[in-house]
Parts: structure tokens; C-alpha cells; sequence
């Protein structure tokens, strides 16, 4: 837990930081290099989650407190039902209709 | 009274299995397909006997030796938490059944796919099967032939059914022949069907799609090759002509005889692309109540001309990419 | 807005005719009855402003009572059309119209109800709390299911009944296909509906995970208390999707979007994948906590602790995770290919094992217990071989080749009622039974409830069971009627006669409740039945702030440990401290009214007017937002007189288990 | 529903009903993601459905969304330091970095708006396609969330006003953080998955 009398906010400084970077660091992978879909989709989207981390982690201080473990099982819970319903639903959406 | 009931259920099933003198039809497979899934079936009624009468005897045997009496009311059942090698048999009987139900399972998922076992060198014919509200629509395309709510194939030949819908989501489903699947709107879904010998079997719509649903059925005529030879032949000599606009007539929400062309709709439009038009009528299903707003769809068939339609196609390849190809 | 009124209100038709005068008559007679009887302000004080999660349990289930009478109405009237071949009793859109309504209530508006009302009454006991953890989100959570359930309701007299099934399926509900406004209650009154389970499920979770009494850890709770929590959890993760798909259903429906109609791209393949990732979820969220009162109730009346513990926890969590990827076995037949229909066979079967395992372990909680059969018992042994016929016909439905022959048949139809009314149904009748002191003060009567337990077993298995041989031979389901010749006839006229003595027996129950208010003995003490749990430590009724000392606990069954020990039972003045307790509210009964009537509007496509009344909405947040009410406090004086009312009775207490 | 206070923690966390409200609030949280999956998941699934409509480069314009983007990702960091300052106690600090916040969201907001009426103008609409159904759903939700949380915001702002530092107010401060955070992850994934998916595809 932060103490009452930090001075400066250094984790939400750096985070913000690292944030922007990731950010641009995207946007230029995307949008000026010439690799393949799947490379910058694969790089894209790992940087995406790096940032959500540093969102929860740096700014949302999510194993803070008492509760802290059960914030953590709650949010892999949330990732672990987002794969399944977007992963899921592309997948039995797609698959198959061999011929449609 | 309790155990009569128990007896009830454990031996009705029996009963009802053997006793009857006409069999369920999901009994009496009358081609290979249905027949693979009528195995599966009994296979898996085998495991789920066993259960039920090691569960059911298990529960009398317990419920009767340990129910209260006048004679033990002092009895002070004991403090037991568990029995964890009791536990782990109940665990691992369990995952040996559902393995043993798995293989088979899976096996037939993907034979069910293909052209049965053992027809593989006989070549199938191809049937487009459209279902629109509330009819089914067979159209040949090598014999350019068209039929309505019937539909006649040569026994003992693997018939390709390529199913789309020209309205809701149905399903089709000849029982005797083998399983069920959806028909959708411009999308396409395939299925082998073969029938052993020449007969009429029963088909119909299994996915509920409004008012006329209950009605929704069509037979399907196995006959000698020579006699569907002749059929197709007499179809193609005397039916009359399907235009356009007869189509579009008939693709409304209503019940119809039998109806036979000679030619099909193919010609002009298959639901299964894509990007054909779309055939809706919704105010022809407003029934009692209060009407909501409905909205003029731009690709339907009557606000386009075939321009309008080739516009898409530029967008043919980006619409199509990666696993959606082929549409 | 040019109401057309014979339009708006459906006439034509005397079944309707007779429900509507039927409505205003007992509208009017409820109202005329509560002024007459001056109860206006009792009902406000004590029941429509409660944040009593007792009180809001016993709304619930009142509800969900309510509920199965119009739903189990609408199963009977499916029985009699098609009785015999060729019925002309209903027509077909009267026959859709009621499957739906049907199939949507009895799950959505009569099964959770009911069972969020038992947890309601029960959890925060049974873990010695003294409330749920947001007691107004709780009565809000009530008021937005009773919202919606009432919208969903007055679809059949006003404007007209949803007729595309509980399902739902696109393009068929689209507007291309129903342009009707029937569907819009679907997909507004659910919605509506579905926001208050989201929130009891975080009421829940939270209540269970924080306010446990001192010493009940996870692994000391209750079984019901885990099997609500689990439930919860699903609520959590099943009910957003639902959110979002009736959302979508509304866009495509009310403002011409495309995402599962016929034209503009849309698929609708979409809407059955986002119905069932909810729909699946949906029925082991109706299942888990009926398993719970079966394990309550079968460990109190063997008289022995629960058989392996441990591992009922450990399937119960496999449960909640396989039941998140299983959901495709409700449309093996749209083409998906064998790779998808293979792995979706196998999550599936494998339910199978931690189901068993629940079984086995209930099975050995009896043996060498002494089984006592009260009425609440008898409800769950009928459970078990009843739930294995529909469970084993699950795992043959769940053989995704198999499947291409039973889908859409009355084997399914077999199936699911052979699950959900022993697995729900049963559940809910034995937890009355049980709980029914514990709410109300007074045992139910065991020789009515004889009755009503035979007739309703064996109506249901006469009801049910020729359903499966039906499906086998071809008979399929929502259909309105069928030839002669198809030579179902008999199958389908056994059934229908066993749908009347299913219904004998539910009117059986309801002779009991009244007989039981007017006669049965007020002079019990809090554990009637000889019980485990700590629900059964504190009087019955329960006083509002259920414990005057919370509990401490140190392992399972706590109520009998304190019992055998005889400690921990009686109270010292000494011990007795004020109890804050929050205040009653209005707002949440407010929001559910303002959400019903925006909710109404917007069924009937009047934006302007909807959003007007959906200004209310934020008016009611807002006023929440700056609501500063810290509740009151009981005195000492009080608490101490309530608890040497119930604990030192004149006169001789019954107890019906010794 | 003891009020006792804890003075060891954090104001927001001092009290019971507080504890419960904020992990309660975590688990809403759960929700969203969930409520957010579906919706990405919908428009996994349809976003290639152009349905002869425009396609996603016919009407992305990147160069404002980097901007959005931008804007976003400082109004959550400015968010972390509102709750900062109100965990050393400097209640004028506080007050100050959420203006700052609310500021910066509506800058957000405004620029939304007018990036849907652009769309709009090239005739892109909810109704024109399935891709563009979901396109305008997933962003719209998301925007429906920023504006809710506007408003939630002021709120607080106005209690803090009214009423300094407490308990009460400490814990409304801090779970309008994690929502004013929670958003911002979803753009992240939005921003990612859909605009710069949509630029490279
Ligand atoms: C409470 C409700 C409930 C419950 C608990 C279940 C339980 C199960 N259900 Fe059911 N189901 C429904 C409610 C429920 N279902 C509903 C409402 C529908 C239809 C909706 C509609 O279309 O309208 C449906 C439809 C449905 C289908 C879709 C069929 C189709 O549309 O074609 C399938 C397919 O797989 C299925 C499977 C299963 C399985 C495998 C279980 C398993 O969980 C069962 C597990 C239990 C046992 C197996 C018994 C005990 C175990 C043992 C004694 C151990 C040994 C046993 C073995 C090794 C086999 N169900
Ligand atoms: C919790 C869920 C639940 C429950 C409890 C029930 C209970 C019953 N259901 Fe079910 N049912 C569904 C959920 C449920 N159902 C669902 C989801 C569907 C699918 C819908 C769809 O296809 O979209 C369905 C579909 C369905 C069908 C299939 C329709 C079709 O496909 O053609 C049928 C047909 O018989 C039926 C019958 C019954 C009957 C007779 C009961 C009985 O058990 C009801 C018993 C209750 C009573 C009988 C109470 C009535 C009592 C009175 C009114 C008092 C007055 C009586 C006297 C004085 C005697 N239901
Ligand atoms: Cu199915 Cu495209
Ligand atoms: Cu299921």
C-alpha cells in the first residue's frame, strides 16, 4: 500500500509515460511498417495488453487492500471470459460452412 | 408406491423399446447416414442404461436400508466426512464412460461430413435445397429441374442436399435418412444423404419459423434409378416453365401444394451468395397487435436493379478474406 | 402518437377477453381489498420500501409463486391443444405466443426469482450476517425484476405476446419477420429484468465474500451458501453478454441496425451464439443453488454431515468453468464442422463427471445416516432418479452426431423439463418445505404435502416421459398439431393427462399454504427440524436484524457442533449491543416504476416519450448519489426483548424433528 | 454495516460499508469486461461485413483518433494523480486534477461526436451495415460510458465541495478513479483493435 506522504507520483508519471509509448509505439508499427498482418496484429495487440496492465497495476493499484487477491482472480476471470467469447465466437463462427 | 414408481421408470424405457410393434423411426435407419447415427445411439443407450440402473439400484438399496423406523430411532448416525478412494471411483468411472462415448462421437461427427463409407465411387447428384416461409424448394441443377415440397432421388446413390434458406433459419430433416441441419439465408450448409432402397419418407422443418411451422414438410420419394430417370426425364418434357416473377410470387409466407418446373430459380438467384437480394415481405407478417415501425431494406429484391448487385462485388475479396472464404 | 386502441389493446378473441376482464377484475379486487382493509400504509412501510433481505426474499418468491401460475397455465394449455391430432383449440400464433411466454417465464421470471429469493432468505444466515452487503441494491435489484417481469406480462393483453420462442432466434425475430411490437417486450422487459439479476449476483458475491461470520472461512461455509456464491459468479459473467445481445435485438429491432437480420450483412448465426453463451450459463445458474438445498436438506435429514465435502465444493467449480464453454451443443446442427462440434462434445459430456460426483456424494451422505422423510426429504430423493433420466438424456443430447437426430424434437423438450423441474422445481418445493418455518414461523402440513408431492411426481413423469419416445419417433417441438396418421396420438393424450395431475398436485401445494396459514401451530422454536446450519441458530421468524451476537464458527455444521456442545445457545445480557441497521428506502421501488414505464414505451417504439421517462432514471441516480441516510440504530432495551420473546416461550414448543 | 472507522488505511478504505463498496465495485468491473468482450467479440465476428458500405478506410480518420487517444490516456493519468493528491489530504488538489480530468474527457467526447457525424455525412450509418451496426455500437457504448461517467463525476465534485474529505466522499472519489481507468483500458483495446486493425486490414 502507498504511504499518505509520497511526494510525487512517481508510478503514474512513469506509467504515463510508459503508456504513451506504447501508444505511438503502436500507432508507428501499424501505420508505418510494412510487415505482415499477423506480425503487427501479434505485436499491436501485445502491447495493448502491456498497457492495460500498467493501467490496472500503476493507476487502478489493483492488488491493493484487503481484497487485493480477489481483485486479481476477478480479472483473470474477466480476461479468461473474454477469450472465450471472442475467441469462441469467431472461431464457431467462422469454422466450418465449409461452403457458405 | 415410491418403489413401483422407480420400477415405472427404470422398465419403461424397455417397454417402450421393444414392446412397440412399429419401431421409432430414429430406430429404423433406412440409408447408411442415418444408420451410423442410430449405432451412435444405441451404443450410448447401452452406458446410459448401465448408469441409470447402478444409480437407481444404488438409491433404492440405500434410501430403503437406511430410512427411519420405529425401531432405530436411537440410532446416532456416525461422523463421516469422506472416502477419498470412493471419491476418486466416482471420478474416474465416469471420465472411461464419456471417453468411451467421446470416440465414437467424434468419429461419426467427421464420417458424417463425407460421403458415407463405401459410396464413395458412386457419383453423387447435387440437390440445392431452398426453404423459404413455409415450403422447401428442390432445385437440380445438372437436370435443371425444380420441385416444391417433394423431392425424388434415386436409391442407393449418395445425394449431395447444399441447403440454404430464402428466408428464416430452418432446419432440414428427413428422419429415416439421417440428421438434421440448419438452412440460413446467404449462407450454405451441406449434407449427405442416402436412402437403401426405394420408399417415401417423411421430411420437414425442425426449427420453428412462425405460423405455418407446424405444416412445413415435404416427402422424399426414393426410387429405382430407371424409374428416376424417367421422372427427370417426364419433368423436363411436361412441367412448365418457373419465372421470375412465379418465384417471387412464391417465395411469400404461405402453404403450397406440390409444384413442379422445368428449370430453376438458380438462374437468377441462389440465397446462398453472399450478396444475393433479399426476399422479405414483412408486411405480409403483421398478424394482430400493435405494428411496430418496419424498415425499407436497400438490398431487397424490389428496391434493386443487377447493377446495384455488381456494385459488391468490388468488395468481393475484402468481405472473403482469411477462414470466411468462399462464401 | 395516434394510438389506434383496437390495435393497442388486442381484442377478437375469448381466451384474451376473458384474461383481460380477468386482470382488471383482480386488480380491482386487490386494490378495493388493501383499502378496506386500511393496509396501504403497511404494505408501503413494511414490504415496498423494505431493504429486508428477508422481506425481499419473500417478495421474490411470492413473485416467482405468481409466476408459476401463469407460466404452468400456459404448459397446461399447450397440453390440452395438442391432447389429441388436429386440435383446433388454439391456432398456431396462439400456440407460438404461449410457448414463448411460456418458456421465457418459467425460467427468467418463476425459476430465478425463486431461487434469488431463497438465497435472499437464506445466505446471509446461513454465514451469520446480519444483511446483504448493499441491502438498497438488493430491493433495487427486486424492483427491476418485478419491473420487468410485470412489462413482460401485460404483453399478452396490451399490444401483443412475443411468438418467436424463448430463444428468440434471428431473422425470425427481426422486424423482417415479426413487425409486430411482440418481440420488443422480449427484448425490453428481459433487459430490464436481467440488470437486476446482474446486480444481486455482485450483491452476492460480495456478500459472501466479506461479511462471513467470524471464523467461517470459505472452506466452512455452508453448501448452499457455496453453490449461491458459484451461482453468482455466473450471474457475473453470463449476464453481460445477455445485456448485450438484447441490446443488439433492440438496435436491429427498434432502429434498423444489422446484426442478425436477413439483409445488410447481418448474421444471424450471431444471436443463437450470444443467446446460448448466456443460455447455457443460464441453466447451471438455475441448478447449482437447487443443488445446494439438496445438500442442505439431505445432510439434516440423515442426520449426518455432507459426504466428501471437499470434492462437492471441487465439481461445483468445475461446473461453473466447463458450463462457460459448452454452449455450443445447442446448435451442433448450424454447420459449424466436426472440429467445433467435436470439442464442444467433449466439454460438454465431461459435465457429466462433476455431476456425478455431486450425486454419488449425496448418495453416501444417506447411507448409513437415518433418513427422516419429511416432506422437504422426499422432494429430494424424487430428485435423483428423476434429474439422472434428464441428465443422462443431456450427455446422449450432448453426442454431437446423435444430436443431428433428437435437436428440436420432444426428446429435448423431455430432456429440459426432466432437468429443470426436478433439478429447479423439486428444489424450490423442498426448500419451502424447509424454509418455510424459518420465513413464516409455522410448518407447512405434512399430510397435504403428501399429496402434493405424489400427485406432482407422478404428473410429471406421466407428463414428460412419453415426450422422449415422441421425439424418438419424429415428433417435433412448437408445433401446434399434428396427423392422425403420424400415430402419436396416444403418447401425446397420456401426457396430457399427466399434466392434469401435475397441476392437481401444484393446486394441492397451494391448498396447503392456505390451510397452513389458517391452522397450522404458531408455537415452535427456531430449529423445527433437528438442523446443522446457523439459519436454524436464531428465532422464526427471523427478527430484522437476524443475530443479536453474531456467531463464531469453527468448522462445518455449526448449529449441530453448538448443540452437541451446548454452547453458544443462549445469550447473556451483557453480550447485547445497539445494531445499526440501514433505513428503508423508496427510491428502488421508484426506479423499478420508472424503468417499467420507459421500458413501455419503448416497447411501443414512442422515443421521445421513453426518453422523458428514462430522465427519471438519472433523476433517481442522482438523488442516490447525494442520499446521506446512514441508517438508525436498534437499543440495547429492544434487542433484549425480542430475544427473550422467542428464547423464553410459555407454554410447550413443537418441534417436528427431535 | 459497523461504521467503525480504521485510521491505519486510507480514507476510502476506513470503513466496512467502504471495503464493500469498492470491491464491489471491482466486481462490476468484472462485468464490464465482459459486457466490453461481447461486444468486441460481435464485432469480431461482423466486422468484414461491409454490405457494399464504406469500409473502415473509407472512413477512419487516424490522425483524430491518435488525438482521442491522446486525450484519453492524460485524463487517466490526471485521474491517478487526483486520487493522489486525495490520499495526501489536499482536498483543493483533488478538486483541481478532476476539472483537469473532466476537462480532458470532454475534449474526448466532443471529438467523438464529431467523428460520428463525419461518419455520418459519408453516409455511414448504424443502419448501412452489420460492420458498421457493431462498429457504432462498440464505440458508442464506450462513449455512453465517458459521458456517464461526466456526469457521475461532477457529482462527486459537487459532494466534495459540499462536504470536504470524508470517508463517504474519499470512497466515491476513489471508485470514479477506477471507473475513469476502466475506460480507459477499453479504448486501449478499441484504439488497437479497431482503428489501427482496421488502418492495417
Ligand atoms: C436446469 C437445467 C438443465 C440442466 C441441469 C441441464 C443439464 C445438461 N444438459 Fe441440458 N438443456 C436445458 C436445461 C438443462 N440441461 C434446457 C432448458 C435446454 C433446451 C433449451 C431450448 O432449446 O429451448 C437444454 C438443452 C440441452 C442440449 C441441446 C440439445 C439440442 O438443442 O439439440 C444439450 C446438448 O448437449 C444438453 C445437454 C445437457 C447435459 C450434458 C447436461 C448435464 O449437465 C447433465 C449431467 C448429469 C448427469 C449425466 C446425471 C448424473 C451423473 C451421473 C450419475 C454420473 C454418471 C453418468 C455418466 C457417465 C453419463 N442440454
Ligand atoms: C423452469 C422451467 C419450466 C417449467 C417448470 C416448465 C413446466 C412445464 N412445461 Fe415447459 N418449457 C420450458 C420451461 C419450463 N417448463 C421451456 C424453456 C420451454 C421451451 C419454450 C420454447 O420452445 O420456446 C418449454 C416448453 C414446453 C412445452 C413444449 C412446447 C412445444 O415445443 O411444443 C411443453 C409442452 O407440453 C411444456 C409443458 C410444460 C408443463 C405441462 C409444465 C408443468 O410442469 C407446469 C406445471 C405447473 C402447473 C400445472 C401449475 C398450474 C396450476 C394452476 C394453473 C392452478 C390451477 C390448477 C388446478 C386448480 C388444478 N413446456
Ligand atoms: Cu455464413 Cu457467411
Ligand atoms: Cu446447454
Amino acid at each position: 500500500m502507498e504511504k499518505h506522504t509520497n511526494r510525487f507520483p512517481i508510478s503514474h508519471v512513469l506509467g504515463f509515460i510508459f503508456s504513451l509509448i506504447l501508444t505511438f509505439g503502436a500507432a508507428f508499427i501499424a501505420l508505418k511498417t510494412n510487415l505482415s498482418f499477423k506480425v503487427i496484429m501479434w505485436i499491436i495487440g501485445t502491447l495493448a495488453v502491456l498497457q492495460a496492465g500498467i493501467q490496472l497495476f500503476m493507476f487502478m493499484h489493483l492488488r491493493e487492500g484487503e481484497d487485493g487477491k480477489t481483485n486479481v482472480i476477478n480479472i483473470i476471470y474477466g480476461v479468461f471470459m473474454t477469450v472465450v467469447i471472442v475467441v469462441g465466437s469467431i472461431w464457431v463462427m467462422s469454422a466450418g460452412h465449409a461452403t457458405h | 408406491m415410491k418403489k413401483g414408481l422407480f420400477a415405472f421408470l427404470t422398465t419403461a424405457p424397455l417397454l417402450f423399446l421393444s414392446g412397440c410393434e412399429s419401431k421409432l423411426v430414429v430406430f429404423d435407419p433406412q440409408g447408411p447416414v442415418a444408420r451410423s447415427i442410430t449405432d451412435l445411439i444405441n451404443w450410448s443407450l447401452i452406458w446410459m442404461l448401465l448408469v441409470v440402473v447402478v444409480v437407481f439400484g444404488l438409491f433404492g438399496y440405500i434410501v430403503w436400508k437406511y430410512r427411519e423406523r420405529k425401531d432405530n430411532l436411537d440410532y446416532e448416525p456416525p461422523d463421516e466426512h469422506g472416502s477419498t478412494i470412493l471419491e476418486i471411483i466416482w471420478t474416474a468411472i465416469p471420465i472411461l464412460i464419456v471417453v468411451a462415448l467421446t470416440i465414437p462421437t467424434v468419429k461419426t461427427l467427421y464420417a458424417l461430413e463425407e460421403v458415407p463409407q463405401g459410396y464413395e465411387d458412386k457419383e453423387p447428384i447435387t440437390i440445392h435445397v431452398t426453404s423459404a416461409d413455409w415450403k422447401w424448394i428442390f432445385s437440380y441443377p445438372e437436370e435443371g429441374i425444380e420441385t416444391v415440397n417433394y423431392v425424388n432421388i434415386p436409391a442407393d446413390t449418395p445425394i449431395l442436399f447444399k441447403l440454404t434458406s430464402a428466408s428464416t433459419m430452418q432446419s432440414f430433416w428427413v428422419p429415416a435418412l439421417g440428421g438434421q441441419k440448419y438452412t440460413m439465408g446467404k449462407m450454405e450448409t451441406e449434407m449427405y444423404l442416402i436412402a437403401d432402397h426405394p420408399g417415401s419418407y417423411e421430411g420437414q422443418n425442425t426449427n420453428f419459423n412462425g405460423r405455418g411451422y407446424a405444416d412445413m414438410k415435404f416427402e422424399v420419394l426414393a426410387q429405382t434409378r430407371a424409374e428416376y430417370d424417367k421422372w427427370v426425364q417426364e419433368v423436363k418434357e411436361t412441367a412448365p416453365k418457373l419465372t421470375e416473377e412465379e418465384y417471387e410470387e412464391l417465395l411469400k409466407p404461405t402453404h403450397l401444394g406440390r409444384l413442379t418446373f422445368s428449370n430453376t430459380h438458380l438462374d437468377w438467384v441462389n440465397h446462398a451468395d453472399h450478396n444475393s437480394k433479399t426476399y422479405t415481405h414483412p408486411e405480409l407478417y403483421r398478424g394482430h397487435g400493435y405494428q411496430g415501425k418496419i424498415f425499407e431494406e436497400e438490398d431487397n429484391y424490389r428496391n434493386k436493379t443487377n447493377d446495384d448487385i455488381e456494385k459488391h462485388d468490388h468488395h468481393e475479396d475484402t468481405e472473403h478474406g482469411g477462414d470466411h472464404s468462399g462464401h | 402518437m395516434g394510438i389506434k386502441w383496437n390495435e393497442f389493446f388486442i381484442t377478437g378473441d375469448p381466451l384474451i377477453l376473458g384474461s383481460q376482464i380477468a386482470i382488471v377484475l383482480t386488480m380491482v379486487g386487490i386494490v378495493a381489498g388493501v383499502t378496506y382493509l386500511k393496509k396501504w400504509k403497511w404494505l408501503w412501510s413494511e414490504w415496498i420500501t423494505t431493504v429486508d433481505h428477508k422481506r425481499i426474499g419473500i417478495m421474490y418468491i411470492i413473485s416467482g409463486v405468481l409466476m408459476f401460475f401463469r407460466g404452468g397455465m400456459d404448459g397446461l394449455l399447450m397440453k390440452a391443444q395438442t391432447s389429441r391430432p388436429e386440435m383446433e383449440f388454439l391456432d398456431a400464433q396462439h400456440y407460438n405466443e404461449i410457448f414463448t411466454t411460456h418458456g421465457v417465464i418459467m425460467i427468467l421470471f418463476m425459476a430465478m426469482p425463486m431461487l434469488i429469493g431463497i438465497m435472499n432468505v437464506v445466505v446471509p444466515l446461513q454465514i451469520g450476517a446480519r444483511d446483504v452487503a448493499f441491502p438498497q441494491l438488493n430491493a433495487l435489484s427486486f424492483w427491476l425484476f418485478f419491473g420487468g417481469a410485470m412489462l413482460f406480462n401485460i404483453s399478452f393483453v396490451i399490444g401483443g405476446s412475443p411468438d418467436a420462442g424463448w430463444t428468440s432466434y434471428f431473422p425470425l425475430a427481426g422486424k423482417e419477420f415479426s413487425p409486430g411490437i411482440g418481440n420488443n417486450y422480449y427484448a425490453v422487459a428481459l433487459q430490464i429484468a436481467g440488470i437486476g439479476t446482474l446486480l444481486s449476483g455482485i450483491n452476492f458475491v460480495v456478500t459472501i465474500l466479506k461479511m462471513r461470520t467470524k471464523g467461517m472461512t470459505l472452506m466452512k461455509m455452508p453448501m448452499f451458501t457455496w453453490t449461491s456464491f458459484i451461482a453468482s459468479v455466473i450471474i457475473i459473467a453470463a449476464f453481460p453478454i445477455f445485456t448485450v445481445a438484447l441490446a443488439l435485438m433492440t438496435f436491429d429491432r427498434l432502429y434498423g441496425a444489422h446484426f442478425f437480420t436477413l439483409s445488410g450483412g447481418g448474421l444471424d448465426m450471431l444471436w443463437a451464439n450470444l443467446f446460448w453463451l448466456w443460455g447455457h450459463p443460464e441453466v447451471y445458474i438455475l441448478v447449482l443453488p437447487a443443488f445446494g438445498i439438496y445438500s442442505e436438506i439431505i445432510s439434516t435429514f440423515s442426520r449426518k454431515t455432507l459426504f466428501g465435502y471437499k470434492s462437492m465444493v471441487l465439481s461445483i467449480l468445475i461446473i461453473a468453468f466447463l458450463s462457460m464453454v459448452v454452449w455450443v451443443h445447442h446448435f451442433y446442427t448450424m454447420g459449424s464442422g466436426p472440429a467445433v462440434n467435436s470439442i464442444f462434445s467433449i466439454t460438454t459430456m465431461a459435465i457429466a463427471v462433476p455431476t456425478g460426483i455431486k450425486i454419488f456424494n449425496w448418495l453416501f451422505t444417506m447411507r448409513k445416516g437415518r433418513i427422516k422423510m419429511t416432506n422437504a426429504m422426499l422432494w429430494s430423493l424424487a430428485f435423483v432418479p428423476c434429474f439422472i433420466i434428464g441428465g443422462v438424456t443431456g450427455v446422449m443430447l450432448g453426442m454431437g452426431a446423435a444430436d443431428y437426430q433428437y435437436h428440436n424434437t420432444l426428446f429435448l423438450v423431455a430432456h429440459f423439463h426432466y432437468t429443470i423441474i426436478p433439478g429447479v422445481v423439486f428444489a424450490v418445493f423442498a426448500a419451502l418445505y424447509y424454509w418455510w418455518p424459518k420465513m413464516f414461523g409455522f410448518t407447512l402440513n405434512e399430510k397435504i404435502g403428501r399429496w402434493h408431492f405424489w400427485l406432482f411426481v407422478i404428473g410429471f413423469n406421466a407428463t414428460f416421459m412419453p415426450m422422449f419416445f415422441l421425439g424418438l419417433d419424429g415428433a417435433v417441438r412448437r408445433s401446434y398439431t399434428y396427423s392422425v396418421e403420424s400415430g402419436f396420438a396416444p403418447l401425446f393424450l397420456v401426457s396430457a393427462i399427466g399434466s392434469v395431475i401435475l397441476a392437481l398436485g401444484f393446486f394441492a401445494f397451494c391448498y396447503n399454504i392456505y390451510w397452513s396459514i389458517r391452522h397450522a401451530d404458531r408455537n415452535i422454536t427456531g430449529d423445527p427440524w433437528n438442523a446443522r446450519t446457523l439459519e436454524w441458530a436464531t428465532a422464526s421468524p427471523v427478527q430484522p436484524y437476524n443475530f443479536a451476537k453474531l456467531p463464531e464458527v469453527d468448522g462445518l455444521d455449526p448449529f449441530w457442533k453448538m448443540k452437541k456442545n451446548n454452547e453458544g445457545l443462549t445469550i447473556k445480557d451483557s453480550d447485547i449491543e445497539e445494531i445499526h441497521m440501514p433505513s428503508n428506502s423508496g427510491l428502488p421501488f421508484f426506479m423499478g416504476v420508472v424503468f417499467g414505464v420507459a421500458g413501455f414505451f419503448l416497447v411501443f417504439e414512442w422515443h421521445i416519450a421513453a426518453a422523458i421517462a428514462a430522465i427519471g432514471i438519472i433523476a433517481g441516480l442522482i438523488y442516490r448519489s447525494f442520499d446521506y441516510d446512514e441508517g438508525y440504530h436498534i437499543p440495547v432495551d429492544e434487542i433484549k426483548e425480542t430475544e427473550s420473546k422467542w428464547r423464553n416461550v410459555e407454554g410447550e414448543v413443537h418441534n417436528y424433528v427431535k | 454495516m459497523s461504521s467503525k472507522i480504521d485510521h491505519s488505511l486510507p480514507l476510502e478504505y476506513q470503513t466496512e460499508q467502504n471495503r464493500l463498496n469498492i470491491l464491489g465495485f471491482w466486481i462490476f468491473l468484472g462485468a464490464e469486461i465482459v459486457l466490453f468482450a461481447t461486444l468486441f467479440g460481435v464485432y469480431g465476428v461482423l466486422y468484414q461485413r461491409y454490405a457494399g458500405g464504406p469500409t473502415h478506410q473509407d472512413i477512419i480518420m487516424i490522425k483524430d483518433v491518435l488525438i482521442q487517444t491522446v486525450l484519453l490516456l492524460t485524463s487517466s493519468f490526471t485521474m491517478g494523480i487526483a486520487i493522489f493528491e486525495m490520499r495526501r489530504q489536499q482536498l483543493k488538489g483533488l478538486i483541481f486534477w478532476l476539472v483537469i480530468t473532466l476537462l480532458l474527457g470532454s475534449g474526448f467526447l466532443f471529438m467523438e461526436i464529431n467523428e460520428f457525424i463525419h461518419y455520418v455525412h459519408l453516409g455511414a450509418t448504424m443502419q448501412t451495415s452489420a460492420f458498421l451496426s457493431s462498429l457504432f455500437v462498440l464505440l458508442g457504448t464506450h462513449g455512453a460510458h465517458v459521458t456517464f461517467g461526466i456526469i457521475w463525476a461532477i457529482m462527486v465534485i459537487i459532494q466534495l465541495v459540499r462536504r470536504g474529505l470524508t470517508p463517504t466522499t474519499a470512497r466515491k472519489t476513489f471508485i470514479i478513479g477506477l471507473y475513469w481507468h476502466f475506460l480507459d483500458v477499453v479504448w486501449i483495446f478499441i484504439f488497437t483493435f479497431v482503428y489501427l486493425k482496421g488502418m492495417v486490414g
